[in-house]
Formats: structure tokens, C-alpha cells, sequence
């Protein structure tokens, strides 16, 4: 029930992100079509961050936090769960409308195919690479901005293949290279983030 | 043969043992810098021949190139510092990762800023959204972020472990920046100095751009070693041999 | 059974406390004193492994109980300043979380049941925000009453519970004492246990 | 100091996000400058709504608030001081940051003046807007989305006449009209909202 | 000088508590006892005029305290269970912003005076976060002894303090009263005032 609500406001932030391009660009398709996996690979980027600072903060400040770290299964799997929650929230209901979005900005079916393999391979790595920012940034003074700070950084390299395999596929080249490193890049994120958020509880913790 | 014993090591390290050994270091790479400095820069703007098609502002690669490398040398070494502190939690490691962060940023911004101006006459735009300058924009970021991290925390210990696990993380932006002009067609120009097939450029452009960097790298040891005395002295104030160093009767 | 050998911890440029060494063995209760800012959190903590020591280690039947890790934490139950109550929650849900986050999960029944020998029947389903302080220090307190981990340690166990609630805690920590079970505890209030042993380690001047 | 140091995190924030876009749409420069308004726009809503939910609660955990509500001045100028602390750090940092994301996104003088002037009208009436959500939404399940649920049509119009103004002088149009709309929502704002979010936090305190 | 008549409380869909009158004179202390849940926290709330009586009405010098509005506030200080201690700001700073918000600046060396009476020496510039609980709800006492309000309102004052600050604490009570204050206060531990008339207001059964 609470989580419905989570998502359709995501879903409602991404359309008003979204909206919000044609009203600078004004109505011209074809700009539009040209900007449009940008736009929408940036909405997906602002999103996890949205909720990126309400990852953890909660448990820390009740003591939930601690009880997982001593908790008698892993942290890490905990963690784990935790992020996955954050995907299905701030991630996947970008996956799921940006169909809509995408024929809204006047891409092709084609595109939008990419578009959405993109994501749905995309988003879970930057709820991936948040939550390790999120471990840091626990209890810390201006936290969520500095947050930000920290995080974007590392969102970019997901960003410029993920839109950038829309926009191969957009002007007919081959977009598979991109594709398989954002694959790659999730392996990795799910083999090291999980630890290293886990790593960076321990700290703020201490 | 002592250099090569552990328990050297172990004496130098403590943060005690080094303050005097940074101090006797210091005077030397300074001297150092600066000899090096002025013979490449001769060796850049007198000797190295004009380029045909660039005219004379090529020579801005003779600053641009080392502080590039310069720039992603340092933060390895930076982040290798930080897992060593991270790891065998040695106070002195996570200094020195500390006391090399400004630098590295400094030598990133050189980059981008040399880079830009060069970018003007050569491309005919300052800044161009191309992979190798954004990532090295990223580098710079990384840096703020290690950099801020720190001063958000307060205790030291947690600082510098939160920030080391940070720089490790950032580590995978060094390789993106370096094969950036490999991967996508960029307008940057890609690497000249490979190992395979020796080197496309002449050679005394070649040895100006070296003897720049090995400039760079003494500067760099001057000002970490500076730095991380301060450091050492800020976080040790409360132990005996700092006050007596700073004569203040415990 | 655990033991503490020659315990450090320095925080911030000042020293908590340094060679506190003890060791309790089952059917012992630790009573930790000491005025405020004497380190009991910090060393209750210390021995849950969240704070690691600057010098000495945990012991736990005779294994350093950073090395048995998950091992060590299944047979450890810690309540600290904070109860981990999460306000949103019914008292019910809350207790069903936290056991759940502890690592074994409860059925309704043991849990209502639980609640209801805490003296918050009816109170089940209220959201936790609108419970009274005391009440919410029940919710936290019911899992004692569903834990079967030997080793509990409690930090300020009875702020905010009234006589009757403070006299039903000591019974249960007797009960587990007797039973074997080991407790640390911390309080300002002074504090008998009518059965077993009770034991007291002093910390700070 | 700790502010100066909250401020500058958040100009480095705004410049990250502003360069998220030429890496997702690519850097064709008049691209670019179309999407500028609303790129900036974007940004100055996330950064109003980043930190909104942490207007009110953190006093409201730890009791401030109810210190407030019994202060011997009126609760609606402590409020109307801490949404000016808001717009300082999320909103006037934007504002003078705004040229040079502007010149990073290729935009005439003309239209970095009026962008900034729209900055400047526009952005205090996030703050003041959210400060009500804010306070509506304290302690309530799922409080934080819910906060952008109820703001988020709100600041709709904002972001309208703001991004509207802009790309009007782009387009060699009219903006005074965009303007002037914007200054009427600001005085609005500024006569009901401290007294509206004042009122939202005594009903959720009771 | 205040007084409580008929006061109702309903919360949800049960009466807390209902008929309830009492007043206070200035030189008394009112200890307001009850059960965990009994309702102590609410009333106090509602003569702070945090809560709005379903029935019944405060009076303060014989007009209604909610009529007075700040008037009223100006000679009311409240500490509830959440001692509005903010964590990233030191014990000094603290202090000081929980005075301002209350409505009377205070001067730095007012403020470390304060602290130190209150045990805190060398503490004053630590972020409060790494303070002991204590440490903490001595900060937000020390609001207290540098407080010219005729009318304490506490809400379980003595949590968390060892039993130097308790008795300090009933000194600095005693003297507020003695000189002609008024106190309300709720506690679990037995409670005595060594000066000035002590009088008990029992809630629920
Ligand atoms: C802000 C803009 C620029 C940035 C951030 C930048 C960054 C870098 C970096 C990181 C390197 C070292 C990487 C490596 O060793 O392969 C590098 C090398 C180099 N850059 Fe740039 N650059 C910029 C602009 C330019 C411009 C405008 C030119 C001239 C057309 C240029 C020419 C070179 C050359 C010749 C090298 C040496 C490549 C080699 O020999 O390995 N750069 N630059
Ligand atoms: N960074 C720091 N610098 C200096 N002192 C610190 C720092 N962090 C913690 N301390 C001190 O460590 C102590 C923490 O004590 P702890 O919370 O364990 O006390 P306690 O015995 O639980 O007190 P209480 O009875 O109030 O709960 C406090 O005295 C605090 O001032
Ligand atoms: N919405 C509600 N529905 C039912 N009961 C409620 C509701 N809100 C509050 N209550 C009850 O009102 C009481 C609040 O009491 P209060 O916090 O004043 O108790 P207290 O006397 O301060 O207890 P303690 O000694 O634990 O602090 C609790 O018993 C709580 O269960
Ligand atoms: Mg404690
Ligand atoms: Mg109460």
C-alpha cells in the first residue's frame, strides 16, 4: 500500500520531467525524438537520487540499523534487500512508463525497445552505486546534497552508455557494445556494492 | 640492507618517526622541482621545433599532458594510501591519501584548463561534451567529493576510513578517462606514447613533456610532504613528543 | 563464557576507559555502572562488536568473538538507548520486524501473546507514535519474552517503565539468569536480582 | 561556516546535474540551448524538493518543534525564517550559479538575464510552497512521498511560467507577461503560505 | 495561579482520562503519577496547549492560558521525553538555539556556566551526537538554570541521569519552587522535594 504510493509518485515525476523538455523545445518532433533517451535517462538518474538519502537514514536514527549489523545473517544481504526495495520504488517504474514517455518525445518502436533494455539494465546499478553513497553520507552533516555530490559522479558512466545506446540505435548504428557494458557494469555493481555499502554502515556506525 | 627490513618500515611509518624524516626530504625534491622545471620548460618553449600545423600554441602540451597524467597518477596513489589505511588501519597512510587529494585536484584542473585553452584554436570550442573531457571533469568531482567528504565528518579515524572506501570506489574512472580516446570516437587525440610501436612524435617534444612530468612529480612529493606534516601535527597534537615539539609543557 | 581481556577505547583526543578486563559465565547477571559519560554504552556496544576497540578483545566460549562473527551474533539479543521501534508501525508489526531483523521470524499468535504479557493489550494494532514512552519501551522489551539467544545485553533497560513494568523486567531477567542464560546490563537505578547472581563492574573514577 | 560549506555542495550539485544533460542529449550546442530552461528548471525543483522533507522533521523528532509552538513569538515567523534557511541553500545558490550553467548550455546574455530573474522570483515560491506540504506531511506514513505527491502539481505552474519566460526571449517573444505571473505567485506565497504551513504544523503536533 | 478544570482527554476512540482539576500554586510542585500510558505526557501536553482538551479548560492568573496565547508561553518552559537535542550541533550551540527559539538570547559565558554546573566541563564544544545520553539530557537541563520562567513543565526529567545529577536536579526543582515558581513533573522513580510543598495528582485507575 505505502509502496503503490512511492511509485506513483515517481511515475509522476518522471512525467513532469519529461513534460517539462517540450516546453523549452517546443514542439518540433523532431529535436524532440533527438533529445528524448537523454531526458529520459537523466529523469531515471535524478530519481534514484530522490529517494537515495531515505535509504538508510531511518534505520540509523531508530537504532534499526544497528540490529541489522548485528544481526545473525549478513549484512550484506540485508543491504542487499534494502537496495532492491530502493530499484522497485525509484527504478522500475521508470522501466514500465517509459514506453509512454518515449512515444510521447516521438522515438521509434525500435528505440524504445533499446530504451527500455537500457533501463531496466541501467537503474538497478545506480540504485546499486547510490547505496554505497548513501552508507557514507549516514549522519553526516548537509547530508543529502553532499550525497549527490558524491554519486552523480559515478552515475555518469551508466548515463552516457545508456543513452547512448538509444542514440546508436536512433542513428542506425550498433548499439550492442553499449548494451553489454551496462551489463557489465551491473556484474560488477552487484558484486562490490552490496559489500561496500555494507563496509560503509560499519563505518558511520563506529 | 635495513631499506628492505620490515620493522624498518614499520619505525617510518609511525607518524612520531616520520614528521623529522618528511622535514629532511623536503629542501631536496623543492630543489629538485625546480631544476626540472626550468629545463623543460627551456626544452618545451626554446628548443622543441614549431609545429606545422599548430603553430607555437601546440606548446601548451607540455604543461597539459603531465598535469593529465599527473592528474590520474595521483589519485592511484591516493586511493592505494586510502585502502592501506583502510586495511592495516596505519594512521600515516590515510595522511598522506589526505595530504594528496589538493594537489591531485590541482593537477585535474590544470588539465582542463590548459586543455580548454587549447581547445579554442584547435577545435574552435573551449569545451567540447566529448568522453575524455568529461571524464576528467568527473576526476574532478571525485576529488571534491573525497575532498568534502572528510571535512563532513568529524572524528578523523572515521573520516579518512569513509573517504578511502569513497576514493575506491572512484577508482574505476582512472581506466575510463585513459582508454576514453580508444572507445569512442572522440575529438580528443588519442594516446601518441605507446609501448608497442615506440613514440609518433619528436623526440625532444617527447623528453620536454617527460622531464615536465618528473617536475611535476617532485612538486607533488614537496607539497604532500608538506601537507602532511601539517596533518600529522593536527591530528597528534595531544601526544607527548608534539608538544614537546611545540614546546608546550604536558 | 564471555570474556573481556584488557579492554581500550579511545574516542575523539580522550581515553573512555582502559584494562577493563572481566568475564561472566551463564547464570551470571552484569550489573556495568558508573556516572553519565562513564563509557557503559560505548562498552556494551564494544562487546556487541559495533564499536571495535582501540586495544584487548571479545571472547565468547573462548573463541574471539570477532572471529565467530554471525556465530557469536545469533546467540546475542542487544537492546540499546535506541529501541528500534519504527513510529509508523503497530506495536505488533514492530515486534514481528525487529525479531525478524534479529533473524528468526514470529508467528501472530507468540508475538500478540508476547505483547499482551508486556501489559499492551489492545494496544497490538495502535500505530507505535501514539503509544506512550513506556509503552513503546514494552514493544522493544517484548522480545526478551520471544528470544531464546543466551546472551542479552541492555542498555538503560527500564527508563520510562513504570513500578509494576520494572518489577515484571527483573522477574524475566532473573528467569533467563536462572536459566543459564548470561546478561549485561546498564542502569542508574539501584537494582536487585531476587534470583541468581548479580555481579557489578565499575566504570570511570 | 557550516552553511558556506552546505551552499558550495549544492552549487557543485547544481553544475553536476546541469552537465548530466549534455551527456545524455549529446553536445550539439542549439540542442542544447533549447533544453536549457528546462534543464536549469528541473534542477532547481529537484534541489527545492531534495531537501524539503528534511524542513521539518528532523525538529520534529527531537522536539524543537513543539518548542517552537510554544515560543513566545509566533510560530509563523519562526516558520517563515527556517523556509528562508531552505531557500538559501537550495534556491539562491541556483540563482547565482545560473549564468554559467547557462553560458555551459550556450544561452545568450538576454536570455541568462531573464533566466535569472526568473530564478530569483520563482525559486522562493518552491520554498515557500513545499514549506506547507512539509508541514501537512509530518510523521505521516510514508511521509516523504507523499510531501512530493501534494507539491509537485503545485510547483507545476511555477516551473511553467519560469521555463516559460525564458524560452519566450529565445524565441524573440514577449516574457513580461511570464514574469509578472511569477511575482504575483511570490507575493501570494509569501502573505499565505508561512501562515498556512504554521497552522499544518500545530494540526500534526496535536 | 494555574488551574485545570474538568479537563477531558479522548485519543482515538478511548477516553484517557476525564474530569480532571487541579490547581497549582506558586511555591507547590505537582508530581503527576500514573501507569505507563495513564495518560501523564498528554496532560502535560494540553497545559502546555500542545493538545486542545475535548473538554475542560486551562487558566493561567485566572484567564484561559489558550486566550493568553504567548503571554502564557512567555512564562512557560516545557522539556518533554524528546529533549529537542539536535546532534550535529555542540552541547554550547545547543543551548543557546533552544534559548533563542524560546525567546531570550543568551551570552556564550551565561551558556558555558550553565553547562559546567551541569557537569559538562570540556564538553561544551563536542557535536552532541557523540554525547552520552545523559550528557545529552544534562545539555537540554541545563535550559533550567538559565530560564526565568515561572512555570516548569517536565516531562520525566530524571531518565537517563546517575544519581549525582538526580539529586542535583531535586536542588535546582527545590530552589525554582522555593522561590516562588511552580512546577509540574512526571517520574517513575519515588520522588521527594527536600524544600517547598511537594503535592501528587494520581491518573487512571
Ligand atoms: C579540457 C579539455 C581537455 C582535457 C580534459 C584533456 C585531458 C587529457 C588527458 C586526461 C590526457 C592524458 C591521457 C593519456 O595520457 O592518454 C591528455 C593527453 C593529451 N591531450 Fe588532452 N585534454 C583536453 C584538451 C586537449 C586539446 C584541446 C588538445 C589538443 C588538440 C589535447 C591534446 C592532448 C595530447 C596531444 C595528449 C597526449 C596524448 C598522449 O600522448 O598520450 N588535449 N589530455
Ligand atoms: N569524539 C569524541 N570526543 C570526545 N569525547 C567523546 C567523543 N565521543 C564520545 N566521547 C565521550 O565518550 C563518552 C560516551 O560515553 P557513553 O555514551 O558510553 O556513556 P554512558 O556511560 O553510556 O553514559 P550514560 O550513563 O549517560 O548513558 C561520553 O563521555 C562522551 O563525551
Ligand atoms: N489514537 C489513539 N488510539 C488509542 N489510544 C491512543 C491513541 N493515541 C494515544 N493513545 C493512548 O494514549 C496514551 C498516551 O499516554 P501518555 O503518553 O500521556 O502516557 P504517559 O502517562 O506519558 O505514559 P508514560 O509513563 O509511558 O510516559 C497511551 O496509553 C496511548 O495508548
Ligand atoms: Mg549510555
Ligand atoms: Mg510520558
Amino acid at each position: 500500500m505505502r509502496r503503490r504510493a512511492e511509485v506513483l509518485t515517481v511515475v509522476f515525476f518522471f512525467v513532469i520531467v519529461v513534460s517539462l523538455f517540450p516546453l523549452g523545445v517546443g514542439p518540433e518532433i523532431e529535436t524532440l525524438r533527438l533529445i528524448a533517451p537523454g531526458v529520459i535517462w537523466v529523469a531515471a538518474l535524478l530519481a534514484s537520487m530522490l529517494s537515495l538519502d531515505r535509504l538508510f537514514s531511518a534505520d540509523y536514527v531508530d537504532g534499526t540499523l544497528e540490529q541489522m549489523l548485528i544481526a545473525a545473517q549478513p549484512l550484506s544481504v540485508l543491504v542487499l534487500s534494502k537496495i532492491l526495495a530502493h530499484w522497485v520504488v525509484s527504478g522500475l517504474p521508470l522501466v514500465l512508463v517509459s514506453p509512454v514517455l518515449g512515444m510521447q518525445l516521438g522515438m521509434d518502436v525500435e528505440s524504445i525497445g533499446v530504451l527500455v533494455v537500457s533501463l531496466a539494465i541501467g537503474t538497478p546499478v545506480l540504485s546499486l552505486i547510490g547505496a554505497v553513497g548513501a552508507g557514507l553520507t549516514l549522519g553526516v552533516r548537509g547530508g543529502g546534497v553532499l550525497l549527490s555530490l558524491l554519486v552523480l559522479p559515478l552515475y555518469i558512466p551508466v548515463l552516457i552508455f545508456g543513452a547512448g545506446a538509444v542514440e546508436a540505435v536512433q542513428s542506425g548504428m550498433e548499439y550492442g557494445a553499449h548494451v553489454s557494458l551496462l551489463a557489465a557494469f551491473l556484474i560488477t555493481a552487484l558484486l562490490l556494492a552490496p559489500w561496500g555499502a555494507a563496509t560503509a554502515l560499519k563505518i558511520s556506525l563506529d | 640492507m635495513r631499506i628492505l627490513s620490515k620493522s624498518f618500515w614499520l619505525q617510518v611509518s609511525a607518524p612520531k618517526a616520520f614528521y623529522p624524516v618528511a622535514g629532511k626530504l623536503i629542501p631536496w625534491f623543492t630543489a629538485i622541482a625546480i631544476i626540472l622545471t626550468l629545463v623543460g620548460l627551456y626544452m618545451g618553449f626554446f628548443v622543441a621545433p614549431t609545429d606545422f600545423q599548430q603553430g607555437e600554441s601546440y606548446r601548451i602540451i607540455f604543461i597539459h599532458v603531465p598535469a593529465a597524467w599527473m592528474s590520474m597518477l595521483i589519485y592511484v596513489l591516493m586511493a592505494c594510501y586510502a585502502a592501506i589505511g583502510l586495511i592495516w588501519n596505519t594512521r600515516l597512510s590515510s595522511m598522506m591519501a589526505t595530504a594528496l587529494a589538493p594537489t591531485g585536484a590541482m593537477f585535474t584542473f590544470i588539465a582542463l584548463w590548459t586543455g580548454a585553452f587549447w581547445g579554442k584554436p584547435t577545435w574552435g570550442a573551449y569545451w567540447v561534451w566529448d568522453a575524455r573531457l568529461t571524464s576528467e571533469l568527473i576526476l574532478l568531482f571525485l576529488y571534491f567529493g573525497f575532498i568534502s567528504l572528510q571535512a563532513a565528518i568529524d572524528d578523523p579515524q572515521r573520516a579518512s576510513r569513509a573517504s578511502a572506501l569513497l576514493a575506491l570506489v572512484g577508482l574505476v574512472n582512472v581506466p575510463i578517462i585513459y582508454f576514453s580516446v580508444k572507445w569512442w570516437n572522440t575529438l580528443h587525440q588519442g594516446s601518441s606514447l605507446n609501448l608497442d610501436k615506440g613514440s609518433s612524435m619528436e623526440a625532444t617534444m617527447l623528453w620536454a613533456m617527460l622531464i615536465m612530468t618528473f617536475a611535476f612529480w617532485a612538486y607533488t612529493i614537496v607539497a604532500a610532504l608538506l601537507r602532511v606534516r601539517a596533518v600529522i601535527l593536527e591530528r597528534e597534537r595531544h601526544s607527548e613528543w608534539v608538544g614537546e615539539l611545540l614546546g608546550v609543557g604536558k | 563464557m564471555l570474556e573481556a581481556a584488557d579492554l581500550q577505547c579511545v574516542r575523539g583526543d580522550r581515553v573512555l576507559f582502559d584494562h577493563v578486563s572481566f568475564s561472566v559465565q551463564s547464570g551470571e547477571l552484569l550489573h556495568v555502572r558508573g556516572a553519565n559519560g562513564s563509557g557503559k554504552t560505548t562498552m556494551l556496544r564494544m562487546v556487541c562488536g559495533l564499536v571495535s576497540p582501540s586495544s584487548g578483545e571479545i571472547r565468547w566460549r573462548g573463541q574471539s568473538a570477532r572471529g565467530l562473527g554471525d556465530e557469536f551474533h545469533k546467540e546475542l539479543l542487544y537492546l540499546g538507548h535506541q529501541a528500534g521501534i519504527k513510529a509508523e508501525l503497530t506495536a505488533l508489526e514492530n515486534l514481528k520486524f525487529s525479531s525478524a531483523v534479529g533473524g528468526h521470524a514470529l508467528d501472530t499468535q507468540t508475538a500478540v501473546a508476547a505483547l499482551r504479557q508486556m501489559g499492551l493489550k489492545g494496544r497490538e494494532d495502535l500505530p507505535s507514535k501514539v503509544l506512550s514512552q513506556g509503552q513503546q519501551r514494552r514493544v522493544a522489551l517484548a522480545r526478551l519474552l520471544v528470544s531464546k539467544a543466551p546472551l542479552w545485553i541492555l542498555d538503560e533497560p527500564f527508563t520510562a517503565l513504570d513500578v509494576k513494568a520494572v518489577a515484571m523486567l527483573q522477574d524475566v531477567l532473573a528467569e533467563h539468569v536462572v536459566g543459564g542464560g548470561i546478561a549485561l546490563i546498564t542502569t542508574h537505578q539501584d537494582f536487585t536480582l531476587n534470583r541468581g547472581a548479580l555481579r557489578a563492574l565499575q566504570l570511570g573514577a
